[in-house]
Protein backbone atom coordinates (compact mmCIF):
# COMPACT_ATOMS: atom_id res chain seq x y z
CA UNK A 1 0.00 0.00 0.00
CA UNK A 2 1.49 3.25 -1.17
CA UNK A 3 -0.22 5.65 1.29
CA UNK A 4 0.80 6.35 5.31
CA UNK A 5 -2.06 7.17 8.14
CA UNK A 6 -1.05 9.18 10.51
CA UNK A 7 -3.01 9.79 14.27
CA UNK A 8 -2.39 11.87 16.83
CA UNK A 9 -3.06 11.29 20.40
CA UNK A 10 -1.48 13.65 24.03
CA UNK A 11 -0.62 10.97 26.45
CA UNK A 12 0.96 11.19 30.12
CA UNK A 13 0.74 13.24 32.91
CA UNK A 14 -0.71 16.42 31.89
CA UNK A 15 -0.90 14.75 28.35
CA UNK A 16 2.66 16.09 27.67
CA UNK A 17 3.86 13.36 25.84
CA UNK A 18 2.53 13.35 21.97
CA UNK A 19 1.58 10.00 21.15
CA UNK A 20 1.61 9.66 17.10
CA UNK A 21 1.04 6.36 15.34
CA UNK A 22 1.86 5.57 12.06
CA UNK A 23 0.60 3.34 9.69
CA UNK A 24 2.02 2.47 6.27
CA UNK A 25 5.06 2.44 4.90
CA UNK A 26 7.86 5.26 5.31
CA UNK A 27 9.71 5.26 1.47
CA UNK A 28 10.47 8.15 -0.34
CA UNK A 29 7.37 8.20 -2.08
CA UNK A 30 5.14 8.62 1.68
CA UNK A 31 7.81 10.60 3.88
CA UNK A 32 7.01 14.15 2.24
CA UNK A 33 3.64 13.75 3.60
CA UNK A 34 4.87 11.90 6.87
CA UNK A 35 7.48 15.13 7.30
CA UNK A 36 4.28 17.87 6.70
CA UNK A 37 2.49 16.12 9.46
CA UNK A 38 5.53 16.07 11.66
CA UNK A 39 6.44 19.87 11.33
CA UNK A 40 3.13 21.02 11.63
CA UNK A 41 3.22 19.19 15.05
CA UNK A 42 6.39 20.46 16.18
CA UNK A 43 5.56 24.22 15.02
CA UNK A 44 2.52 23.70 16.83
CA UNK A 45 4.79 23.27 20.41
CA UNK A 46 4.75 19.55 20.35
CA UNK A 47 8.51 18.67 21.22
CA UNK A 48 7.64 15.53 23.46
CA UNK A 49 7.47 13.21 20.66
CA UNK A 50 6.21 9.34 20.74
CA UNK A 51 6.37 7.51 18.14
CA UNK A 52 3.80 4.33 17.49
CA UNK A 53 6.40 2.42 14.84
CA UNK A 54 3.35 -0.84 15.65
CA UNK A 55 1.96 -0.02 11.70
CA UNK A 56 5.23 1.05 9.96
CA UNK A 57 5.58 -2.07 8.02
CA UNK A 58 8.46 -0.74 6.10
CA UNK A 59 10.98 2.11 6.69
CA UNK A 60 14.11 2.97 3.83
CA UNK A 61 17.02 5.61 4.25
CA UNK A 62 13.97 8.40 3.45
CA UNK A 63 12.27 7.33 6.24
CA UNK A 64 15.53 7.60 8.42
CA UNK A 65 16.26 10.68 7.45
CA UNK A 66 13.15 11.98 8.55
CA UNK A 67 13.74 10.47 11.82
CA UNK A 68 17.18 11.78 12.29
CA UNK A 69 15.85 15.49 11.37
CA UNK A 70 12.59 15.43 13.59
CA UNK A 71 15.26 14.86 16.38
CA UNK A 72 17.36 17.96 15.65
CA UNK A 73 14.26 20.20 16.11
CA UNK A 74 12.97 18.58 19.22
CA UNK A 75 15.93 18.01 21.12
CA UNK A 76 16.92 21.77 20.04
CA UNK A 77 14.14 22.84 22.18
CA UNK A 78 14.72 20.81 24.92
CA UNK A 79 12.26 17.71 24.05
CA UNK A 80 12.33 14.36 22.56
CA UNK A 81 12.02 12.01 20.49
CA UNK A 82 10.80 8.03 21.06
CA UNK A 83 9.69 4.91 19.29
CA UNK A 84 7.72 2.22 20.75
CA UNK A 85 6.38 -1.14 19.21
CA UNK A 86 8.89 -1.06 16.13
CA UNK A 87 8.58 -3.77 13.97
CA UNK A 88 11.48 -6.00 12.68
CA UNK A 89 12.54 -4.74 9.48
CA UNK A 90 12.21 -1.32 11.60
CA UNK A 91 14.46 -2.29 14.16
CA UNK A 92 16.93 -3.81 11.87
CA UNK A 93 17.16 -0.27 9.75
CA UNK A 94 17.51 1.35 12.72
CA UNK A 95 20.22 -0.73 14.31
CA UNK A 96 22.37 -0.97 10.48
CA UNK A 97 22.33 2.12 10.63
CA UNK A 98 23.39 3.06 14.16
CA UNK A 99 20.61 4.76 14.96
CA UNK A 100 19.08 2.68 17.81
CA UNK A 101 21.74 4.42 20.16
CA UNK A 102 19.97 7.76 19.29
CA UNK A 103 16.31 7.12 20.30
CA UNK A 104 15.24 5.64 23.01
CA UNK A 105 12.78 2.49 22.25
CA UNK A 106 9.88 0.61 24.01
CA UNK A 107 7.51 -2.06 23.89
CA UNK A 108 4.66 -0.62 24.96
CA UNK A 109 2.62 3.07 25.75
CA UNK A 110 3.34 2.63 30.25
CA UNK A 111 6.96 1.51 29.50
CA UNK A 112 7.19 4.62 27.13
CA UNK A 113 5.64 6.87 29.21
CA UNK A 114 7.42 6.05 32.17
CA UNK A 115 10.86 6.30 30.25
CA UNK A 116 9.43 9.46 28.60
CA UNK A 117 8.55 10.86 31.83
CA UNK A 118 11.76 9.62 34.03
CA UNK A 119 14.09 11.29 31.74
CA UNK A 120 12.83 15.04 31.02
CA UNK B 1 27.98 -26.92 -12.42
CA UNK B 2 24.77 -27.45 -14.33
CA UNK B 3 24.36 -25.72 -17.65
CA UNK B 4 22.10 -22.92 -17.40
CA UNK B 5 19.64 -24.39 -19.29
CA UNK B 6 19.44 -27.73 -17.29
CA UNK B 7 19.00 -25.86 -14.21
CA UNK B 8 16.44 -23.85 -15.43
CA UNK B 9 14.25 -27.03 -16.59
CA UNK B 10 15.38 -28.15 -13.05
CA UNK B 11 13.62 -24.53 -12.11
CA UNK B 12 16.68 -23.56 -10.12
CA UNK B 13 17.19 -20.35 -12.34
CA UNK B 14 14.81 -17.80 -12.05
CA UNK B 15 14.57 -14.55 -14.66
CA UNK B 16 11.94 -12.11 -13.98
CA UNK B 17 12.26 -8.20 -15.14
CA UNK B 18 9.77 -5.52 -14.06
CA UNK B 19 9.36 -2.60 -15.71
CA UNK B 20 8.05 0.52 -14.19
CA UNK B 21 7.81 4.38 -14.87
CA UNK B 22 10.00 6.50 -13.03
CA UNK B 23 7.44 7.42 -9.99
CA UNK B 24 8.20 6.91 -6.74
CA UNK B 25 4.54 5.59 -6.25
CA UNK B 26 5.66 2.27 -8.30
CA UNK B 27 8.54 1.97 -5.09
CA UNK B 28 5.67 -0.35 -3.03
CA UNK B 29 5.20 -2.20 -5.97
CA UNK B 30 8.90 -2.56 -6.63
CA UNK B 31 9.12 -4.09 -3.22
CA UNK B 32 5.75 -6.30 -3.85
CA UNK B 33 7.64 -7.79 -6.72
CA UNK B 34 10.88 -8.67 -4.87
CA UNK B 35 8.43 -10.43 -2.09
CA UNK B 36 6.89 -12.73 -4.95
CA UNK B 37 10.29 -13.93 -6.43
CA UNK B 38 11.51 -14.30 -2.60
CA UNK B 39 8.37 -16.81 -2.30
CA UNK B 40 9.28 -18.34 -5.64
CA UNK B 41 12.76 -19.01 -4.13
CA UNK B 42 12.48 -19.28 -0.09
CA UNK B 43 15.12 -16.68 0.25
CA UNK B 44 15.46 -16.06 3.67
CA UNK B 45 13.75 -13.40 5.56
CA UNK B 46 17.29 -11.70 6.37
CA UNK B 47 17.98 -11.33 2.33
CA UNK B 48 14.69 -10.53 1.54
CA UNK B 49 14.04 -7.38 3.91
CA UNK B 50 18.09 -6.85 2.91
CA UNK B 51 17.57 -6.90 -1.07
CA UNK B 52 13.94 -5.63 -0.59
CA UNK B 53 15.73 -1.97 1.05
CA UNK B 54 18.28 -2.27 -1.51
CA UNK B 55 16.32 -2.23 -4.39
CA UNK B 56 14.33 0.51 -3.14
CA UNK B 57 16.83 2.64 -2.82
CA UNK B 58 18.39 2.17 -5.95
CA UNK B 59 15.26 3.14 -7.72
CA UNK B 60 14.22 5.85 -5.32
CA UNK B 61 17.65 7.56 -6.12
CA UNK B 62 16.99 7.02 -10.01
CA UNK B 63 13.80 8.33 -10.09
CA UNK B 64 15.13 11.54 -7.63
CA UNK B 65 18.64 12.32 -8.70
CA UNK B 66 18.69 10.60 -12.17
CA UNK B 67 15.09 11.62 -13.37
CA UNK B 68 14.80 14.67 -11.08
CA UNK B 69 11.44 13.37 -10.41
CA UNK B 70 10.54 13.26 -14.25
CA UNK B 71 7.66 11.18 -14.67
CA UNK B 72 7.13 8.72 -17.25
CA UNK B 73 10.91 7.82 -17.72
CA UNK B 74 11.71 4.01 -18.24
CA UNK B 75 13.10 1.87 -15.17
CA UNK B 76 14.01 -2.07 -15.62
CA UNK B 77 14.73 -3.88 -13.14
CA UNK B 78 15.49 -7.60 -13.93
CA UNK B 79 16.20 -10.55 -11.52
CA UNK B 80 18.26 -13.50 -12.16
CA UNK B 81 18.65 -16.03 -9.25
CA UNK B 82 20.79 -19.12 -9.89
CA UNK B 83 22.34 -21.61 -6.93
CA UNK B 84 24.88 -19.07 -5.97
CA UNK B 85 23.71 -15.93 -6.02
CA UNK B 86 20.52 -13.56 -6.21
CA UNK B 87 21.59 -10.77 -9.25
CA UNK B 88 19.89 -7.88 -9.66
CA UNK B 89 20.32 -5.36 -12.78
CA UNK B 90 18.82 -2.06 -12.74
CA UNK B 91 18.77 -0.34 -16.04
CA UNK B 92 17.97 3.51 -15.88
CA UNK B 93 18.76 6.20 -19.05
CA UNK B 94 19.29 9.49 -17.33
CA UNK B 95 22.66 10.83 -17.08
CA UNK B 96 24.26 8.51 -14.86
CA UNK B 97 25.59 7.78 -11.83
CA UNK B 98 28.81 6.00 -10.77
CA UNK B 99 27.92 4.56 -7.53
CA UNK B 100 31.41 3.07 -7.12
CA UNK B 101 33.25 6.15 -7.78
CA UNK B 102 30.73 7.71 -4.56
CA UNK B 103 32.75 8.28 -1.54
CA UNK B 104 31.84 6.05 1.41
CA UNK B 105 30.01 7.52 4.18
CA UNK B 106 31.34 7.77 7.03
CA UNK B 107 28.65 6.96 8.94
CA UNK B 108 29.27 7.89 12.28
CA UNK B 109 30.76 10.98 11.55
CA UNK B 110 27.46 11.53 9.20
CA UNK B 111 25.04 10.65 12.51
CA UNK B 112 27.27 12.94 14.82
CA UNK B 113 26.35 15.62 12.15
CA UNK B 114 23.03 14.36 12.24
CA UNK B 115 22.46 14.60 8.15
CA UNK B 116 19.64 13.34 7.28
CA UNK B 117 20.73 12.52 3.45
CA UNK B 118 23.28 10.22 1.80
CA UNK B 119 22.09 6.83 3.68
CA UNK B 120 21.05 5.11 0.53
CA UNK B 121 24.15 4.35 -1.36
CA UNK B 122 25.75 3.77 1.88
CA UNK B 123 23.16 0.91 2.55
CA UNK B 124 23.35 -0.62 -0.78
CA UNK B 125 26.93 -0.63 -0.97
CA UNK B 126 27.10 -2.26 2.93
CA UNK B 127 24.19 -5.03 2.23
CA UNK B 128 25.22 -5.94 -1.03
CA UNK B 129 28.30 -8.30 -1.75
CA UNK B 130 28.98 -6.44 -5.01
CA UNK B 131 28.42 -3.22 -6.48
CA UNK B 132 29.22 -2.66 -10.59
CA UNK B 133 28.10 0.24 -12.79
CA UNK B 134 28.25 0.34 -16.05
CA UNK B 135 27.03 3.20 -19.07
CA UNK B 136 26.12 2.22 -22.49
CA UNK B 137 24.81 5.45 -24.71
CA UNK B 138 22.31 3.05 -26.06
CA UNK B 139 21.25 0.33 -23.49
CA UNK B 140 21.28 3.42 -20.62
CA UNK B 141 23.13 2.68 -17.09
CA UNK B 142 23.25 -0.09 -15.35
CA UNK B 143 23.39 -1.36 -12.15
CA UNK B 144 24.45 -4.51 -11.40
CA UNK B 145 24.35 -5.62 -7.38
CA UNK B 146 24.89 -9.14 -6.35
CA UNK B 147 24.45 -10.94 -3.23
CA UNK B 148 25.65 -14.55 -2.66
CA UNK B 149 24.19 -17.03 -0.63
CA UNK B 150 27.29 -18.09 0.51
CA UNK B 151 28.31 -16.77 3.32
CA UNK B 152 31.69 -17.51 2.32
CA UNK B 153 31.97 -16.79 -1.21
CA UNK B 154 30.07 -13.36 -0.23
CA UNK B 155 33.33 -12.72 2.24
CA UNK B 156 35.56 -13.02 -0.22
CA UNK B 157 33.15 -10.78 -2.84
CA UNK B 158 32.95 -8.26 -0.28
CA UNK B 159 35.69 -5.66 -0.07
CA UNK B 160 33.57 -2.91 0.11
CA UNK B 161 31.09 -4.49 2.74
CA UNK B 162 33.73 -4.91 4.65
CA UNK B 163 35.47 -1.72 4.27
CA UNK B 164 32.67 -0.20 5.03
CA UNK B 165 32.06 -2.46 8.48
CA UNK B 166 35.01 -1.66 9.46
CA UNK B 167 34.79 2.06 9.11
CA UNK C 1 -11.28 14.27 -19.16
CA UNK C 2 -7.67 14.48 -18.72
CA UNK C 3 -4.99 13.84 -20.67
CA UNK C 4 -2.88 11.18 -19.93
CA UNK C 5 0.20 13.21 -18.73
CA UNK C 6 -2.21 15.44 -15.78
CA UNK C 7 -3.80 12.24 -14.75
CA UNK C 8 -0.33 10.22 -14.41
CA UNK C 9 0.64 13.34 -12.48
CA UNK C 10 -1.84 12.85 -10.33
CA UNK C 11 -1.35 8.83 -10.12
CA UNK C 12 -4.26 7.96 -11.81
CA UNK C 13 -2.49 6.46 -14.34
CA UNK C 14 -0.54 2.84 -13.68
CA UNK C 15 1.50 1.55 -15.97
CA UNK C 16 3.72 -1.50 -15.47
CA UNK C 17 5.25 -4.45 -17.23
CA UNK C 18 6.32 -7.63 -15.64
CA UNK C 19 8.59 -9.77 -18.41
CA UNK C 20 8.74 -13.52 -17.34
CA UNK C 21 10.37 -16.65 -19.01
CA UNK C 22 7.54 -19.15 -20.77
CA UNK C 23 7.74 -21.37 -17.52
CA UNK C 24 4.93 -22.54 -15.39
CA UNK C 25 6.83 -21.82 -12.18
CA UNK C 26 6.04 -17.76 -12.81
CA UNK C 27 2.58 -18.01 -13.04
CA UNK C 28 2.66 -17.79 -9.55
CA UNK C 29 5.04 -14.55 -10.07
CA UNK C 30 2.39 -13.18 -12.11
CA UNK C 31 -0.40 -13.54 -9.49
CA UNK C 32 1.51 -11.44 -7.15
CA UNK C 33 2.38 -9.15 -9.92
CA UNK C 34 -1.64 -8.59 -9.84
CA UNK C 35 -1.70 -8.41 -6.09
CA UNK C 36 0.74 -5.56 -5.92
CA UNK C 37 -0.57 -3.58 -8.71
CA UNK C 38 -4.35 -3.68 -7.40
CA UNK C 39 -3.00 -2.59 -3.74
CA UNK C 40 -1.57 0.66 -5.74
CA UNK C 41 -5.05 1.16 -7.44
CA UNK C 42 -7.42 -0.45 -4.53
CA UNK C 43 -9.20 -2.39 -7.06
CA UNK C 44 -12.62 -4.38 -5.67
CA UNK C 45 -11.86 -7.88 -4.48
CA UNK C 46 -14.11 -9.16 -7.41
CA UNK C 47 -12.02 -7.40 -9.74
CA UNK C 48 -8.57 -8.85 -8.18
CA UNK C 49 -9.75 -12.11 -8.21
CA UNK C 50 -11.44 -11.94 -11.80
CA UNK C 51 -8.20 -10.66 -13.72
CA UNK C 52 -5.84 -12.91 -11.86
CA UNK C 53 -7.59 -15.84 -12.60
CA UNK C 54 -7.98 -14.37 -16.31
CA UNK C 55 -4.19 -13.33 -16.55
CA UNK C 56 -3.36 -16.95 -15.17
CA UNK C 57 -4.99 -18.32 -17.60
CA UNK C 58 -3.92 -16.25 -20.77
CA UNK C 59 -0.25 -16.78 -19.51
CA UNK C 60 -0.70 -20.50 -19.20
CA UNK C 61 -2.18 -21.15 -22.54
CA UNK C 62 0.99 -18.98 -23.63
CA UNK C 63 2.98 -21.65 -22.40
CA UNK C 64 1.51 -24.24 -22.88
CA UNK C 65 -0.26 -24.26 -25.97
CA UNK C 66 1.91 -21.05 -27.87
CA UNK C 67 5.27 -22.50 -26.73
CA UNK C 68 4.58 -25.80 -26.22
CA UNK C 69 6.53 -26.13 -22.54
CA UNK C 70 9.13 -24.45 -24.34
CA UNK C 71 11.55 -22.47 -21.66
CA UNK C 72 13.32 -19.59 -22.00
CA UNK C 73 10.39 -17.67 -24.55
CA UNK C 74 9.64 -14.15 -23.52
CA UNK C 75 6.26 -13.54 -22.69
CA UNK C 76 5.27 -9.77 -21.35
CA UNK C 77 2.59 -8.49 -19.49
CA UNK C 78 1.63 -4.80 -19.32
CA UNK C 79 -0.99 -3.55 -17.14
CA UNK C 80 -1.73 0.07 -17.89
CA UNK C 81 -4.79 1.73 -15.16
CA UNK C 82 -6.29 4.82 -16.01
CA UNK C 83 -9.88 6.04 -14.22
CA UNK C 84 -12.33 4.20 -16.45
CA UNK C 85 -10.51 1.02 -16.90
CA UNK C 86 -7.97 -1.64 -16.51
CA UNK C 87 -5.89 -2.71 -19.51
CA UNK C 88 -4.05 -5.63 -19.76
CA UNK C 89 -1.84 -6.25 -22.98
CA UNK C 90 -0.05 -10.30 -22.91
CA UNK C 91 2.73 -9.75 -25.98
CA UNK C 92 4.34 -13.46 -27.26
CA UNK C 93 6.33 -14.80 -29.94
CA UNK C 94 5.12 -18.44 -30.28
CA UNK C 95 2.55 -19.00 -33.50
CA UNK C 96 -0.50 -16.85 -31.95
CA UNK C 97 -3.61 -17.98 -31.28
CA UNK C 98 -6.53 -16.07 -32.28
CA UNK C 99 -8.66 -16.11 -29.41
CA UNK C 100 -11.75 -13.94 -31.02
CA UNK C 101 -12.10 -16.48 -33.58
CA UNK C 102 -12.09 -19.79 -30.91
CA UNK C 103 -15.62 -21.34 -30.97
CA UNK C 104 -17.40 -20.09 -27.60
CA UNK C 105 -17.66 -23.23 -25.75
CA UNK C 106 -21.46 -24.18 -24.26
CA UNK C 107 -20.39 -24.96 -20.48
CA UNK C 108 -23.66 -26.87 -20.02
CA UNK C 109 -22.89 -29.07 -22.69
CA UNK C 110 -19.14 -29.20 -21.68
CA UNK C 111 -20.07 -29.87 -17.42
CA UNK C 112 -22.55 -32.68 -19.13
CA UNK C 113 -19.27 -34.37 -20.94
CA UNK C 114 -17.36 -34.13 -17.90
CA UNK C 115 -14.61 -32.60 -20.33
CA UNK C 116 -11.17 -31.12 -18.60
CA UNK C 117 -9.98 -28.97 -20.79
CA UNK C 118 -11.47 -25.93 -22.79
CA UNK C 119 -12.66 -23.96 -19.36
CA UNK C 120 -9.99 -21.26 -19.97
CA UNK C 121 -10.74 -19.05 -23.03
CA UNK C 122 -14.41 -19.87 -21.69
CA UNK C 123 -13.34 -18.15 -18.16
CA UNK C 124 -11.22 -15.36 -19.89
CA UNK C 125 -14.16 -14.50 -22.34
CA UNK C 126 -16.39 -14.57 -19.61
CA UNK C 127 -14.76 -12.38 -17.06
CA UNK C 128 -13.24 -9.55 -19.18
CA UNK C 129 -15.61 -6.33 -21.29
CA UNK C 130 -13.14 -6.86 -24.19
CA UNK C 131 -11.03 -9.12 -25.50
CA UNK C 132 -8.85 -8.31 -28.70
CA UNK C 133 -5.91 -10.11 -30.94
CA UNK C 134 -3.34 -8.45 -32.98
CA UNK C 135 -0.35 -10.31 -34.49
CA UNK C 136 2.74 -8.40 -35.70
CA UNK C 137 5.74 -10.76 -36.98
CA UNK C 138 7.65 -8.16 -35.77
CA UNK C 139 6.38 -7.25 -32.24
CA UNK C 140 4.42 -10.34 -32.22
CA UNK C 141 0.87 -11.66 -30.56
CA UNK C 142 -0.77 -9.52 -28.50
CA UNK C 143 -3.83 -10.32 -26.36
CA UNK C 144 -5.31 -7.11 -24.74
CA UNK C 145 -7.74 -7.64 -22.07
CA UNK C 146 -10.01 -4.83 -20.42
CA UNK C 147 -11.56 -4.65 -17.87
CA UNK C 148 -14.16 -1.61 -17.54
CA UNK C 149 -14.76 0.15 -13.72
CA UNK C 150 -18.25 0.81 -14.34
CA UNK C 151 -20.49 -1.41 -15.29
CA UNK C 152 -22.81 0.43 -17.64
CA UNK C 153 -19.94 1.27 -19.58
CA UNK C 154 -18.76 -2.51 -18.97
CA UNK C 155 -22.29 -3.51 -20.07
CA UNK C 156 -21.97 -1.58 -23.56
CA UNK C 157 -18.74 -3.64 -24.47
CA UNK C 158 -19.44 -6.79 -23.42
CA UNK C 159 -21.12 -8.56 -26.26
CA UNK C 160 -18.31 -11.40 -25.69
CA UNK C 161 -19.60 -11.53 -22.17
CA UNK C 162 -23.15 -11.20 -22.70
CA UNK C 163 -23.98 -13.98 -25.22
CA UNK C 164 -21.86 -16.68 -23.50
CA UNK C 165 -23.90 -15.58 -20.62
CA UNK C 166 -26.96 -16.47 -22.26
CA UNK C 167 -25.35 -19.94 -23.64
CA UNK D 1 4.00 -20.14 -3.65
CA UNK D 2 4.36 -21.90 -6.22
CA UNK D 3 4.27 -25.72 -4.24
CA UNK D 4 1.58 -27.75 -3.02
CA UNK D 5 1.27 -29.99 -0.19
CA UNK D 6 -1.23 -33.36 0.10
CA UNK D 7 -2.02 -34.96 3.38
CA UNK D 8 -3.95 -38.23 3.03
CA UNK D 9 -6.13 -39.39 5.83
CA UNK D 10 -9.05 -41.80 6.28
CA UNK D 11 -11.96 -40.50 7.79
CA UNK D 12 -15.68 -42.01 8.64
CA UNK D 13 -17.27 -44.96 10.20
CA UNK D 14 -14.74 -47.82 9.50
CA UNK D 15 -12.02 -45.29 7.49
CA UNK D 16 -14.09 -45.56 4.48
CA UNK D 17 -14.15 -41.90 3.49
CA UNK D 18 -10.28 -40.53 2.36
CA UNK D 19 -9.50 -36.91 3.41
CA UNK D 20 -7.43 -35.24 1.22
CA UNK D 21 -5.91 -31.92 2.23
CA UNK D 22 -4.29 -29.94 -0.22
CA UNK D 23 -2.55 -26.28 0.78
CA UNK D 24 -1.29 -24.20 -1.86
CA UNK D 25 -2.75 -23.10 -5.51
CA UNK D 26 -3.60 -25.38 -7.46
CA UNK D 27 -2.74 -23.76 -11.28
CA UNK D 28 -0.90 -24.98 -14.22
CA UNK D 29 2.09 -25.74 -12.63
CA UNK D 30 1.23 -27.54 -9.39
CA UNK D 31 -2.03 -29.58 -11.46
CA UNK D 32 0.08 -32.05 -12.59
CA UNK D 33 1.72 -32.80 -8.69
CA UNK D 34 -1.71 -33.21 -7.32
CA UNK D 35 -3.52 -35.30 -10.59
CA UNK D 36 -0.44 -37.52 -9.73
CA UNK D 37 -1.54 -37.96 -5.96
CA UNK D 38 -5.06 -38.28 -6.51
CA UNK D 39 -4.47 -41.01 -9.41
CA UNK D 40 -2.50 -43.29 -6.75
CA UNK D 41 -5.20 -42.57 -4.27
CA UNK D 42 -7.83 -43.91 -7.11
CA UNK D 43 -5.66 -46.50 -8.21
CA UNK D 44 -5.25 -48.07 -4.59
CA UNK D 45 -9.25 -48.36 -4.97
CA UNK D 46 -10.03 -44.89 -2.79
CA UNK D 47 -13.55 -44.28 -4.14
CA UNK D 48 -14.90 -42.17 -1.35
CA UNK D 49 -12.47 -39.14 -1.87
CA UNK D 50 -13.24 -35.42 0.45
CA UNK D 51 -10.89 -32.85 0.08
CA UNK D 52 -10.28 -30.24 2.56
CA UNK D 53 -10.33 -26.97 0.40
CA UNK D 54 -8.83 -24.58 3.56
CA UNK D 55 -5.46 -24.49 2.65
CA UNK D 56 -6.32 -23.74 -1.54
CA UNK D 57 -5.48 -20.44 -1.56
CA UNK D 58 -6.12 -20.20 -5.42
CA UNK D 59 -7.98 -22.73 -8.53
CA UNK D 60 -7.37 -21.66 -12.10
CA UNK D 61 -8.84 -24.18 -14.48
CA UNK D 62 -6.31 -26.61 -15.19
CA UNK D 63 -7.59 -26.95 -11.02
CA UNK D 64 -11.24 -27.63 -12.04
CA UNK D 65 -10.01 -29.67 -14.85
CA UNK D 66 -8.89 -32.25 -11.97
CA UNK D 67 -11.53 -32.18 -10.22
CA UNK D 68 -14.14 -33.43 -13.10
CA UNK D 69 -11.53 -36.39 -14.05
CA UNK D 70 -11.70 -37.35 -10.71
CA UNK D 71 -15.15 -37.47 -10.39
CA UNK D 72 -15.34 -39.25 -13.48
CA UNK D 73 -13.15 -41.96 -12.10
CA UNK D 74 -14.72 -42.01 -8.22
CA UNK D 75 -18.33 -41.94 -9.89
CA UNK D 76 -17.82 -45.17 -12.26
CA UNK D 77 -16.62 -46.83 -9.34
CA UNK D 78 -19.16 -46.35 -7.34
CA UNK D 79 -17.62 -43.68 -4.78
CA UNK D 80 -18.42 -40.05 -4.42
CA UNK D 81 -16.49 -36.46 -4.81
CA UNK D 82 -17.07 -33.87 -2.09
CA UNK D 83 -15.17 -30.57 -1.17
CA UNK D 84 -15.18 -29.06 2.51
CA UNK D 85 -13.81 -25.84 3.91
CA UNK D 86 -13.74 -24.35 0.31
CA UNK D 87 -11.82 -20.93 0.23
CA UNK D 88 -13.72 -17.69 -1.14
CA UNK D 89 -11.64 -17.87 -4.64
CA UNK D 90 -12.91 -21.62 -4.42
CA UNK D 91 -16.56 -21.50 -4.43
CA UNK D 92 -16.28 -18.54 -6.68
CA UNK D 93 -14.77 -20.20 -9.49
CA UNK D 94 -16.42 -23.24 -9.11
CA UNK D 95 -19.91 -21.62 -8.65
CA UNK D 96 -18.75 -19.49 -11.74
CA UNK D 97 -18.30 -22.54 -14.08
CA UNK D 98 -21.72 -24.27 -12.89
CA UNK D 99 -19.31 -26.73 -10.70
CA UNK D 100 -20.90 -26.13 -7.65
CA UNK D 101 -24.25 -28.45 -8.62
CA UNK D 102 -21.55 -31.42 -8.92
CA UNK D 103 -19.78 -31.75 -6.07
CA UNK D 104 -21.23 -31.96 -2.38
CA UNK D 105 -19.91 -28.58 -0.75
CA UNK D 106 -19.74 -29.18 3.61
CA UNK D 107 -18.42 -26.50 6.10
CA UNK D 108 -16.33 -28.91 7.91
CA UNK D 109 -15.65 -32.51 9.06
CA UNK D 110 -18.42 -33.78 10.98
CA UNK D 111 -21.01 -32.51 8.08
CA UNK D 112 -19.24 -33.57 5.56
CA UNK D 113 -18.94 -37.41 7.28
CA UNK D 114 -22.77 -37.06 7.80
CA UNK D 115 -23.51 -36.12 4.26
CA UNK D 116 -21.65 -38.68 2.58
CA UNK D 117 -22.58 -41.58 4.95
CA UNK D 118 -26.07 -40.39 4.43
CA UNK D 119 -25.33 -40.47 0.12
CA UNK D 120 -24.17 -43.67 0.23
N1 LIG E 1 20.89 7.16 -9.57
C1 LIG E 1 21.49 8.33 -9.26
N2 LIG E 1 21.63 9.30 -10.20
C2 LIG E 1 22.23 10.47 -9.91
N3 LIG E 1 22.74 10.77 -8.69
C3 LIG E 1 22.64 9.85 -7.72
C4 LIG E 1 22.02 8.58 -7.94
N4 LIG E 1 22.08 7.88 -6.80
C5 LIG E 1 22.71 8.67 -5.90
N5 LIG E 1 23.06 9.84 -6.44
C6 LIG E 1 23.80 10.96 -5.77
O1 LIG E 1 24.37 10.43 -4.58
C7 LIG E 1 23.89 11.16 -3.45
C8 LIG E 1 23.74 10.21 -2.25
O2 LIG E 1 22.64 9.36 -2.44
P1 LIG E 1 21.96 8.65 -1.21
O3 LIG E 1 23.03 8.03 -0.39
O4 LIG E 1 20.92 7.74 -1.68
O5 LIG E 1 21.32 9.83 -0.35
P2 LIG E 1 20.13 10.82 -0.71
O6 LIG E 1 19.33 10.21 -1.81
O7 LIG E 1 19.39 10.91 0.56
O8 LIG E 1 20.80 12.10 -1.10
C9 LIG E 1 22.61 11.80 -3.90
O9 LIG E 1 22.30 12.96 -3.16
C10 LIG E 1 22.89 12.10 -5.37
O10 LIG E 1 23.61 13.28 -5.51
N1 LIG F 1 -2.00 -18.96 -26.47
C1 LIG F 1 -2.42 -20.01 -27.18
N2 LIG F 1 -1.67 -20.47 -28.21
C2 LIG F 1 -2.07 -21.52 -28.94
N3 LIG F 1 -3.23 -22.17 -28.72
C3 LIG F 1 -4.03 -21.77 -27.71
C4 LIG F 1 -3.67 -20.68 -26.89
N4 LIG F 1 -4.66 -20.49 -26.00
C5 LIG F 1 -5.58 -21.45 -26.23
N5 LIG F 1 -5.23 -22.22 -27.27
C6 LIG F 1 -6.00 -23.34 -27.84
O1 LIG F 1 -7.33 -23.25 -27.35
C7 LIG F 1 -7.68 -24.43 -26.64
C8 LIG F 1 -8.59 -24.12 -25.47
O2 LIG F 1 -7.86 -23.47 -24.46
P1 LIG F 1 -8.40 -23.45 -22.97
O3 LIG F 1 -9.83 -23.04 -23.01
O4 LIG F 1 -7.52 -22.64 -22.14
O5 LIG F 1 -8.36 -24.96 -22.49
P2 LIG F 1 -7.10 -25.92 -22.27
O6 LIG F 1 -5.90 -25.08 -22.11
O7 LIG F 1 -7.47 -26.66 -21.04
O8 LIG F 1 -7.05 -26.78 -23.49
C9 LIG F 1 -6.38 -25.08 -26.26
O9 LIG F 1 -6.48 -26.47 -26.09
C10 LIG F 1 -5.47 -24.69 -27.42
O10 LIG F 1 -5.65 -25.57 -28.49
Amino acid sequence: MSEIIINVKKIGQSNSITLVKVEGSLDAHTVPNFENKMNELINAGNYKILIDAEGINYISSAGLGIFMSILDTVEENGGSLSVMKATEQFSKVFAMMGFDDLFASYSNEEEAIAGISGKN
Amino acid sequence: MMTPNTAANNNEIIELELRIKSELQYLSTVRGFIKTVSELNKFSEETVMQITLVLDEAVANIIEHGYKLKNDEEIYIKIIVDLKKINIQITDFSEGFDISKFGNVNIKEHLKNRKNRGLGVYIIKKLMDKVEYERNSASGNRLTLTKFFNPKTAAKNSKIAQTLENA
